[in-house]
C-alpha cells in the first residue's frame, strides 16, 4: 500500500511543478537582463492564426538571436508564434516536435533542418493538413515544404566566403576549411560550392584539408591548431559555421601568426571582433541570422494570408531586394562584409 | 578488583521482531583474557559489534568504560576509547598496501607518511615475530598471513581492549603457538582480550575466564578451573549433544563407484587419485592452501586440470563446463557461500531452481511459475528452511537457511555425485546436524557424496573414509573408523 | 624495479600504444614531434586532464558522473558572466568563483547520492538534464564573447614556452598525487572503494569519501571551465557536451576500474594523452574527416583490449553482495 | 518479493500515466485528438526498441551505449541499399538485419570473452559504428524514394493506426516472455545478478552474453527499419542523440544499474511516461530547455519515492543525526 501512496505523491509533486511553469512565470529565481519573452504571446486583438519557428538546434547562438526577432515579426502580422525546436542534434525529437505542432492545428511551419530529407515525410505530412510549411536557412527538398525563405542561391551562399578568403589573403596560397557537425548537409553542400568556385575562379588557391569541430570553441581552437602544424605553409583557415573566427584567431594569436595566417569565412560579428582587433582577422561574412528568420515569418504570414508574390522582384516591408525565383524560393540577399573598420557596428 | 575496563548492563538486541540478545550482563577487567564462547547464533558476533559501536543496543541496555557509562557507543568513539576487534572476515583493505593495512582507523595527522607507516608497520610485525614486506598489497597474502596483519593492526593501534573472532581459523599450527605468546605478552602489559573460538582445546590453554552464551541469553561466567570440556559443551549447547556418527553400512554394495584418477593442475594440486564407493560418504581434509577446492573446482569444471580423468559408474565422462559437470550428474556445493553460491538480491525461488531451470520448465521449454513453486515448497518443506516467504529475497534468510536452499538447489538438479565444500561453516548446530543426516541419507540412496572440510570432528563423524591433502599432494587415506582427531591432524601437518 | 613491473602492467602497456601510435603518426608527418606540437596537444588537453583526475576519484569510490559535461557549461557561463561585468580586472577571483560553482554542483549529486542511495549514474543523469535545461531556460542559447583585460588569455600566458593550463594540469596531478596518496581523506576514498565495510568498521564514513569525491570533481570542472573561458574569451551554454564519456573512457582505460577501489592517476593521464594524440594524430597523419570517428573507436578498443589481456589471469568477480543493516542474515 | 514488489511498481508507472494523459488532455485542447493519441503511441516505437535493446544490457549487468550510433549505422545501410542500389526490401532488410547481428557479435566478443566493462567496450563500438556509417555515406544523408520504404515509419493500418505500433507490441510482448520465462531470458537475470555465482550453479556466462549483445543489435535494427522509413532516409549520426534518453526510460520502469532487477513490462511502461511527458509538454508549448528540467528532476523524484518503501527516509536519518550531534 505505502508504495501506490509513494506513486500518487510523485504526481501531485509532478502537477504542481507543471503548474509553476505554465503560467507566464512570474518571480522566477534571478533572471539575468535577458528580454523574458514568453513563449506564446496574446496580443490584444484576435490573432489570425499561430505560426512555428522550428530550429533543429536552439542552443546554438545562431538560433537563439533570432528569437525576440522572429517573436516580434509574427506580432506585427497579428499572429501567435511559438519558438522551439530541439535544445540539441536530435532528428527524432526533431520530427516528434513538429508531429506535435501539426496536432496543435498551427496555421504555418518555418523550420530550420539539419538536413535535407529527414524532416520532408513529416512536413509533407503537415501540407496535407493544410498548414504552410516554410524552410529556412537549409533548404529540404522542395515537395516537403511550400516556400524557402533563402537569403540566396546556396551556390552563392559560397561565393562571400571565398571573397573573404581572396580579401584575407589574395589569390594564391594554401587554406583550410573548418566545418561543424560532419552529417549537416548545409555546411557539407557549402562546402562543395565553395571549393567549385575556388578553383574555377581562382586556380591558385589550394585547399589542404578540411576539419570538424562540433560547434565546440575548445575542439574548434585545437582543430586549428593542429592545422597549423600540420600545415605550416597553410594561408587561411575558412571558418565554414558562424561560431569558428573566434577560436581560429585565438589560434593564430597564440601560435605567433598574426600577419601571416589569416582567420576568415563565416562568422558572427560580435565573435569576429577580437581577431579584428589583433589582426588575426581581416575580413568575415555573415547575415543577419535574426533578419533571416524574420523573413521566413514574413514569407509564412504572407502564405497563409494568400498575399500574392509574383516571381521577380519583389517589394516587402524591411526587405529592399527581396526577390521570387520560380520554384516557390524567395531570397532577400542581405549578407555582410565585416572588416575592422565596419566591424563594430553589428552587435550579434 | 580492580574496576571493569569494560561493563555490558542488560544489553538486549533485536532485529524487526527477532530477539538476539536477551539482557547480557558481564563485565571484564584490564590485563584478562576473557573467552567469549557459544554456538552459532548465540549472540557473539552481535555483542561484538555493539561493543565495537558498529551497533546500538536497544533502550535500556548501559555500556560502563572504565567505570564511567559511555552513551552513545559509535565506531569513532569506541575507537578512540582503545577497543579494536579483529573480525571473523577480517575486515581488512586488499587494495592498500600492508603497512597501510595495520596503520588504518589509528592515524593521527591529517597528512599521510606512506614511509613512517612502513617503519612504524614493520616494527609491530618485528614485535610479533613475523617477517612480511610491508610494502605488498595486502591481496598478494596468503590468508594466514592476512590474519597476522589484522592482528598487528590491533597491536599497532595500543588497543587496551582487542576482541579476536575466530583468529585461528586460518593459522598453521606454529602461527597459533605465535598468537599465544602474544596474547600472554599483551596480557602481562595489561591489555584486555576477549577472545572467540570453537576450538575448545585453545580456550583451555589460552582464556582466564569463560563467558557462555547460549541463544542470545548470558549463561555463566568462571574462572577457566571452575570449566572442563564436558560441562562448557553442556552450558553451550544446553543438552547432552556429541557428533552422533553417522557411518554408513555395507559400503561398495553394487561395486560401482565415482572415481577420479591421477588429477593434476600446478601450483595446487597434483596426481591426486580416489574413488567413492557405493553409500560412502568419502572425507577430503587438509590445512587452508592444501588445494582441496580447487581439487573440487577443476572436477566440477570452474578450473580445468592439466591432466587426469573422471570415472562415473564405469564410463568415463568429459567435463570442460559446469554445465557438462551438472548433464553428467556432477554438482559442487561452493565454499565462499556469499561469492559463488548465492545469487544475492534474487528471490528463494529463483536461488532454488538456478540449477535446473529445464526441470521447471513447460514443453515449450518455458520456465513455468507453478512448477518452480511446487518444487521450492517441496524442498522448504523435505529439508525444514524456515523463512518469510518463498519470494522473499536470499538474504533475509539466516545462514543455515541459506545453506538448506543451495543444498536444495543441486538436489533439484538430480546429482549423482555431490561434492560438498564446507558445508557446515556459519551454519548453527541444529542445521549442522540436518545437514550431515542428509548427506548420509542421500548416499544410501545411490548418490556419491564428497565432503571437504577443515573441522576434524566433522569428517570424522560423518565420512568413512578420508584422504588428507598437505600441499597439493595426497598425504594418505584413512578409514575413519580407527583413526583419532589427533592423527589425522598430525598428518595434515606433517604428512 | 620488478615490483614497479608487476604492479604497474597495465600502465606499461599503455606506454606501449602510445610510442606506437606515435610512431604511425610521426612517420606521416614528422611535424608531430615538433616542440609546438606537444606542447599543442599538452595544452588542448589540459582542461579534460584536469577533471579526469576528479571523474577518477568518483570512479574510485564506486560512483560515476555523467553531469561533469553539464557543470562545466554552467561554470563557464558564470566564470564569464563575471569576468564580462568587471571587465576581466581580477582573473583569481573569477577561477574561485569557478570552482565554487563547480563544487556546490558537486555536492549537489554527492548528497542525492548519498542521502537518497540511488546508484550515481542515474542521479547524475537527472541533474545532467536539470543543470543543462536551467542553463539554457535562463541564458536562452546566448553566449558571452569579447572578454577583455588580464584575464583574458591567462590560460595562455607561457612560461618556458609552456602555458599556464599546462603548468595547472601538473599541479593537478601532483595535488591529486598528494591528496590521494598523501592524506587521511584520499586513503579512506581508497579504503571504502575497496572493502565498504571494513571502512565502516574502522571508523572512516563511506558517505564522506563519495561527497569528497564528488565535491573534488565540482572544483576541477570549475577550474577547467574557468580556464576555457579565459584561453578563448567566449562561453556558450552548450559547452561541454559529451565530456562525461571522454572522461570516464581516459579514467578507465588508465585503469581505474567501476567496482571502486583501485586507481591510478599516472594511468588517466596516459589514457587522456592517448585520446589527445588519436585527435592531433588523425589531423597531422591527413586521415579524411570521415574516417577519423571509426580510427578513434578503432584505437579505443585496441588500447582497452590489450590492456585486458593483460589481466586476464584473475577472474575478476564483481562483488555485489547486496548487505542489509542489522538483518539477522547476518548474524552467522 | 521482486516479482510482486515490481508488479506493484509497473501498477503505479501505469497510474502515473493515465493521471498524466487525463491532466495533459484537460491542459490542452489538442492533445485528445485521436491523431495525437496515435501519433503520440508512434513517437514512443523508436525509443521504445532502443530502450529493449538497452534494458536487455542492464539486465545483464552492463550497459550498451553503441546501441544509438548501431541504429544509425542501420538506417545508413537500409538507405544504401533500398536507396542507392535499388534492391528490393526484403533481401536488403534481411542483409542488414545480418549485418547489425554481426556487430551485436563484436560486442558481445569484446564483453564476454575480453572481459572488457561493458561501458567501455560500446564507448569504443559507439565511435566505430558512427565512424563506418560516415565512411558509407560521406557525411550526406542517403535519400530512399519515398514509396519503397513507407510501410514500416509512414502507413496507417485501416487509415488510422501507424503499422510500426502493429508491429512493437509483438516484439515487446516476445522480448518480454523470453526474458521473464525462458531459460537464457532467466540466466541473464542470474548473470546480471552475480557473475561468478551464475557459473558455479553451471551457466554458460560467455554464451549468455553473447545473446544480450546479439538481441541488443536486433532491437537496434528494429529502431533502424521503422525510423529511417519515418525519414525516408538514412544518416550516420540520426540515432545518437537517443542513448542517453534509454537509460533513463529504463532506469525509470525500475531496471537497475546495477544489473539483474526490473522488467521488460516496466521499461516500456518507462518509455511511455517519458514520451506522454515530452508529447504533452510539447502540447502546453512549454519551452524545451524546461522539459529537460521537468525530465530530470520527475527521474529523480520517483526514484527517491521508490527507494523510501522499509527503510526509514533519509531525511529522517538525517535529522536524527544532527540531535545525536547537537546533545
Amino acid at each position: 500500500m505505502k508504495k501506490v501512496i509513494s506513486v500518487i505523491l510523485a504526481m501531485l509533486l509532478l502537477v504542481m511543478s507543471f503548474a509553476a511553469c505554465t503560467k507566464p512565470d512570474d518571480g522566477k529565481t534571478t533572471t539575468p537582463p535577458v528580454t523574458e519573452a514568453p513563449q506564446v504571446t496574446e496580443p490584444a486583438g484576435e490573432s489570425k492564426g499561430t505560426i512555428a519557428v522550428v530550429s533543429y538546434v536552439t542552443s546554438a547562438p545562431y538560433f537563439a538571436f533570432g528569437k525576440s526577432v522572429a517573436i516580434k515579426a509574427g506580432e506585427d502580422r497579428g499572429y501567435d508564434v511559438i519558438w522551439t525546436g530541439t535544445p540539441e542534434v536530435d532528428t527524432p525529437g526533431l520530427i516528434d516536435i513538429i508531429d506535435n505542432l501539426i496536432e496543435q492545428g498551427v496555421d504555418a511551419i518555418c523550420l530550420a533542418s539539419g538536413d535535407t530529407s529527414s524532416v520532408v515525410p513529416s512536413t509533407k505530412k503537415a501540407m496535407e493538413r493544410g498548414i504552410k510549411v516554410v524552410s529556412f536557412d537549409l533548404d529540404i527538398e522542395a515537395e516537403g515544404r511550400d516556400a524557402y525563405a533563402g537569403l540566396m542561391d546556396l551556390a552563392e551562399l559560397g561565393i562571400p566566403q571565398v571573397e573573404s578568403l581572396v580579401a584575407s589573403i589574395g589569390e594564391e596560397g594554401e587554406y583550410a576549411i573548418l566545418t561543424g557537425v560532419l552529417t549537416n548537409e548545409f555546411l557539407n553542400s557549402r562546402i562543395d560550392y565553395v571549393t567549385e568556385y575556388a578553383e574555377e575562379h581562382y586556380p591558385g588557391l589550394k585547399l589542404v584539408t578540411i576539419e570538424g569541430q562540433n560547434e565546440d570553441p575548445d575542439e574548434a581552437y585545437a582543430a586549428a591548431q593542429n592545422i597549423l602544424t600540420a600545415y605550416p605553409e597553410v594561408k587561411a583557415i575558412m571558418s565554414n559555421v558562424s561560431t569558428g573566427v573566434g577560436p581560429i584567431s585565438r589560434a593564430i594569436e597564440d601560435a605567433g601568426k598574426i600577419g601571416e595566417v589569416y582567420a576568415c569565412g563565416q562568422s558572427s560579428p560580435n565573435l569576429a571582433k577580437p581577431g579584428m582587433a589583433s589582426g588575426a582577422c581581416v575580413s568575415a561574412i555573415l547575415w543577419d541570422t535574426a533578419k533571416w528568420q524574420e523573413w521566413a515569418v514574413t514569407i509564412a504570414a504572407n502564405l497563409i494570408e494568400g498575399v500574392d508574390m509574383p516571381v521577380g522582384k519583389l517589394d516587402i516591408a524591411g526587405f529592399p531586394d527581396a526577390e521570387r525565383i520560380e520554384g516557390n524560393t524567395f531570397y532577400f540577399y542581405e549578407t555582410f562584409y565585416f572588416t575592422p573598420e565596419n566591424i563594430n557596428d553589428f552587435d550579434f | 578488583m580492580s574496576t571493569p575496563l569494560l561493563e555490558l548492563k542488560n544489553i538486549s538486541k533485536s532485529y524487526s521482531s527477532v530477539r538476539v540478545l536477551n539482557n547480557i550482563n558481564f563485565s571484564v577487567v584490564p590485563g584478562e583474557v576473557r573467552a567469549l564462547v557459544g554456538e552459532n547464533g548465540a549472540g557473539k558476533s552481535t555483542t561484538v559489534k555493539i561493543i565495537a559501536g558498529v551497533e546500538q543496543p536497544d533502550s535500556g541496555g548501559e555500556i560502563y568504560y572504565n567505570g564511567e557509562l559511555i552513551h552513545k557507543m559509535t565506531v569513532k568513539h569506541s575507537l578512540e576509547l582503545g577497543v579494536s576487534v579483529i573480525y571473523q572476515d577480517l575486515s581488512l583493505f586488499p587494495n592498500l598496501s600492508v603497512a597501510e593495512n595495520i596503520v588504518k582507523g589509528s592515524e593521527k595527522k591529517f597528512f599521510v607518511g606512506l614511509n613512517t607507516y612502513k617503519k612504524q608497520a614493520s616494527a609491530v610485525l618485528e614485535s610479533l615475530g613475523v617477517d612480511i614486506d610491508t610494502s605488498l598489497l595486502l591481496s598478494e597474502l596468503s590468508i594466514g598471513k592476512q590474519q597476522l596483519v589484522a592482528i598487528a593492526r590491533a597491536m599497532y593501534s595500543e588497543a587496551k581492549l582487542i576482541i579476536m573472532d575466530e583468529p585461528t581459523s586460518t593459522l598453521s599450527s606454529t602461527e597459533v603457538e605465535l598468537l599465544f605468546d602474544v596474547i600472554a605478552r599483551l596480557k602481562e602489559s595489561g591489555v584486555c582480550i576477549i577472545y572467540i573460538s570453537h576450538k575448545l582445546d585453545e580456550i583451555f590453554t589460552v582464556a582466564d575466564s569463560i563467558t557462555v552464551l547460549r541463544d542470545g541469553e548470558h549463561i555463566e561466567t568462571g574462572a577457566i578451573d571452575t570449566f572442563d570440556q564436558e560441562k562448557l559443551i553442556k552450558l553451550m549447547v544446553g543438552r547432552e549433544l556429541r557428533f552422533v556418527p553417522f557411518h554408513g553400512t555395507d559400503i561398495g554394495g553394487s561395486g560401482t563407484t565415482f572415481s577420479v584418477n591421477n588429477f593434476t593442475l600446478e601450483p595446487y594440486f597434483r596426481n591426486i587419485s580416489f574413488d567413492v564407493r557405493e553409500r560412502e560418504v568419502f572425507g577430503i581434509t587438509g590445512l587452508v592452501g592444501a588445494g582441496r577446492s580447487e581439487l573440487a573446482q577443476s572436477i566440477f569444471g570452474i578450473r580445468k586440470a592439466s591432466s587426469g580423468e573422471i570415472f562415473l559408474g564405469g564410463e568415463k565422462i568429459s567435463i570442460s563446463h559446469t554445465n557438462d559437470a551438472i548433464q553428467a550428474g556432477v554438482c559442487y556445493l561452493p565454499e565462499d557461500r556469499r561469492t559463488q553460491g548465492l545469487l544475492m538480491g534474487q528471490t528463494v525461488t529463483r536461488n532454488t531452481t538456478s540449477a535446473n531451470l529445464r526441470g521447471v520448465s513447460n514443453k515449450a521449454s518455458l520456465i513455468s511459475g507453478q512448477k518452480e513453486k511446487k518444487v521450492v515448497e517441496e524442498y522448504i518443506e523435505r529439508l525444514a528452511i524456515k523463512l518469510p516467504s518463498i519470494e522473499s529475497h536470499i538474504e533475509r534468510l539466516s545462514g543455515g537457511n541459506q545453506q538448506k536452499v543451495l543444498i536444495s538447489r543441486w538436489l533439484n538438479a538430480g546429482p549423482r555425485v555431490l561434492i560438498v565444500d564446507e558445508p557446515t561453516t556459519g551454519v548453527d548446530v541444529g542445521t549442522k546436524q540436518e545437514i550431515h543426516r542428509l548427506l548420509r541419507e542421500l548416499a544410501n540412496n545411490g548418490v556419491f557424496i564428497v565432503l571437504i572440510s577443515s573441522d576434524l570432528l566433522e569428517v570424522l563423524a560423518v565420512s568413512d573414509r578420508v584422504l588428507v591433502m598437505r600441499n597439493g599432494n595426497a598425504a594418505d587415506l584413512v578409514e575413519t573408523k580407527s583413526a583419532s582427531q589427533e592423527s589425522i591432524m598430525e598428518k595434515s601437518l606433517l604428512g | 624495479m620488478t615490483k614497479l613491473i608487476k604492479y604497474k602492467k597495465r600502465e606499461m602497456i599503455l606506454v606501449l600504444v602510445l610510442l606506437l601510435a606515435s610512431f604511425i603518426i610521426y612517420s606521416i608527418s614528422p611535424q608531430f614531434v615538433s616542440s609546438v606540437n606537444i606542447i599543442n596537444v599538452f595544452n588542448n588537453n589540459a582542461l579534460l586532464g584536469i577533471m579526469s583526475l576528479g571523474m577518477m576519484m568518483v570512479i574510485v569510490t564506486g560512483n560515476i558522473d555523467v553531469s561533469v559535461g553539464a557543470s562545466f557549461a554552467v561554470c563557464n557561463m558564470v566564470v564569464a558572466a563575471y569576468a564580462n561585468n568587471t571587465g576581466g580586472k581580477n582573473p583569481f577571483v573569477a577561477v574561485l568563483i569557478g570552482m565554487l560553482v563547480g563544487a556546490a554542483l558537486g555536492a549537489v549529486n554527492g548528497i542525492f547520492v548519498t542521502l537518497l542511495r540511488i546508484p550515481a549514474i542515474v542521479v547524475t543523469l537527472g541533474t545532467m538534464n536539470i543543470f543543462r535545461g536551467i542553463l539554457y531556460f535562463i541564458t536562452e542559447g546566448r553566449w558571452i564573447e569579447g572578454l577583455t583585460g588580464p584575464f583574458l588569455g591567462f590560460a595562455n600566458r607561457r612560461v618556458l614556452n609552456i602555458p599556464f593550463a599546462v603548468y595547472m594540469w601538473i599541479a593537478v596531478i601532483v595535488i591529486t598525487y598528494i591528496l590521494l596518496y598523501r592524506t587521511r581523506l584520499g586513503r579512506n576514498v581508497l579504503a571504502s572503494g575497496g572493502n565498504k565495510e571494513a571502512a565502516r568498521r574502522a571508523g572512516i564514513e563511506p558517505n564522506a569519501s563519495t561527497l569528497t569525491a564528488f565535491i573534488y570533481l565540482g572544483i576541477l570542472t570549475g577550474l577547467a571551465a574557468s580556464l576555457s573561458a579565459s584561453k578563448l574569451g567566449i562561453a556558450q551554454p552548450s559547452n561541454g557536451l559529451g565530456y562525461e564519456m571522454t572522461l570516464i573512457a581516459a579514467a578507465v582505460i588508465g585503469g581505474t576500474l567501476f567496482s571502486g577501489g583501485t586507481a591510478s592517476i599516472f594511468g588517466t593521464f596516459l589514457g587522456m594523452l592517448l585520446l589527445g594524440i588519436i585527435d592531433n594524430g588523425l589531423v597531422l597523419a591527413r586521415v579524411p574527416l570521415y574516417w577519423q570517428d571509426l580510427v578513434t573507436g578503432l584505437i579505443i578498443i585496441l588500447a582497452v583490449a590489450s590492456s585486458a589481456f593483460q589481466s586476464f589471469s584473475k577472474v575478476r568477480s564483481r562483488r555485489k553482495t547486496i548487505k542489509i543493516e542489522g538483518d539477522p542474515a547476518c548474524q552467522d | 518479493m521482486p516479482r510482486l514488489n515490481k508488479k506493484i511498481e509497473n501498477l503505479g508507472l501505469i497510474l502515473l500515466f493515465v493521471v498524466l494523459f487525463i491532466f495533459f488532455a484537460f491542459s490542452s485542447k489538442h492533445f485528445a485528438s485521436l491523431t495525437n493519441i496515435m501519433s503520440l503511441f508512434a513517437q514512443m516505437v523508436e525509443l521504445g526498441f532502443l530502450t529493449l535493446g538497452m534494458a536487455v544490457s542492464m539486465l545483464s549487468g552492463g550497459m550498451d551505449l553503441s546501441i544509438g550510433a548501431l541504429g544509425s549505422l542501420g538506417t545508413v545501410l537500409l538507405a544504401v541499399f533500398i536507396g542507392q542500389k535499388g534492391w528490393p526490401l526484403l533481401p536488403a532488410i534481411l542483409l542488414v538485419f545480418l549485418l547489425m547481428l554481426l556487430a551485436g557479435l563484436l560486442n558481445g566478443f569484446l564483453v564476454a570473452y575480453l572481459k572488457i566493462q561493458s561501458m567501455l567496450a560500446t564507448l569504443g563500438t559507439q565511435s566505430l559504428f558512427t565512424g563506418i556509417g560516415l565512411v558509407i555515406s560521406k557525411g550526406i544523408t542517403v535519400r530512399v524514394p519515398e514509396e519503397s520504404m513507407r510501410i514500416f515509419g509512414r502507413h496507417l493500418v485501416f487509415g488510422v493506426i501507424p503499422f510500426q505500433i502493429l508491429l512493437f507490441i509483438p516484439v515487446v510482448i516476445a522480448v518480454g516472455i523470453y526474458i521473464s520465462r525462458s531459460i537464457s531470458g532467466r540466466q541473464i537475470y542470474l548473470v546480471g545478478c552475480n557473475e561468478e555465482a551464475a557459473r558455479f550453479t553451471g551457466i554458460n556466462v560467455k554464451r549468455t552474453l553473447m545473446k544480450v549483445y546479439l538481441l541488443s543489435a536486433a532491437m537496434a535494427f528494429f529502431a533502424a527499419l521503422v525510423f529511417s522509413s519515418r525519414i525516408s532516409s538514412g544518416r550516420a549520426d540520426v540515432l545518437n542523440s537517443k542513448v542517453l534518453e534509454t537509460v533513463t526510460a529504463a532506469v525509470f520502469g525500475g531496471v537497475s544499474t546495477l544489473g539483474g532487477v526490473g522488467t521488460i513490462g516496466g521499461a516500456v511502461l518507462g518509455v511511455a511516461i517519458i514520451t506522454i511527458v515530452s508529447n504533452g509538454l510539447d502540447m502546453m508549448n512549454v519551452s524545451q530547455f524546461l522539459q529537460q528540467v521537468i525530465v530530470g528532476s520527475l527521474l529523480l523524484i520517483t526514484l527517491a519515492l521508490r527507494n523510501l518503501k522499509g527503510k526509514t527516509s533519509p531525511f529522517v536519518a538525517l535529522r536524527n543525526k544532527v540531535c545525536r550531534r547537537i546533545q
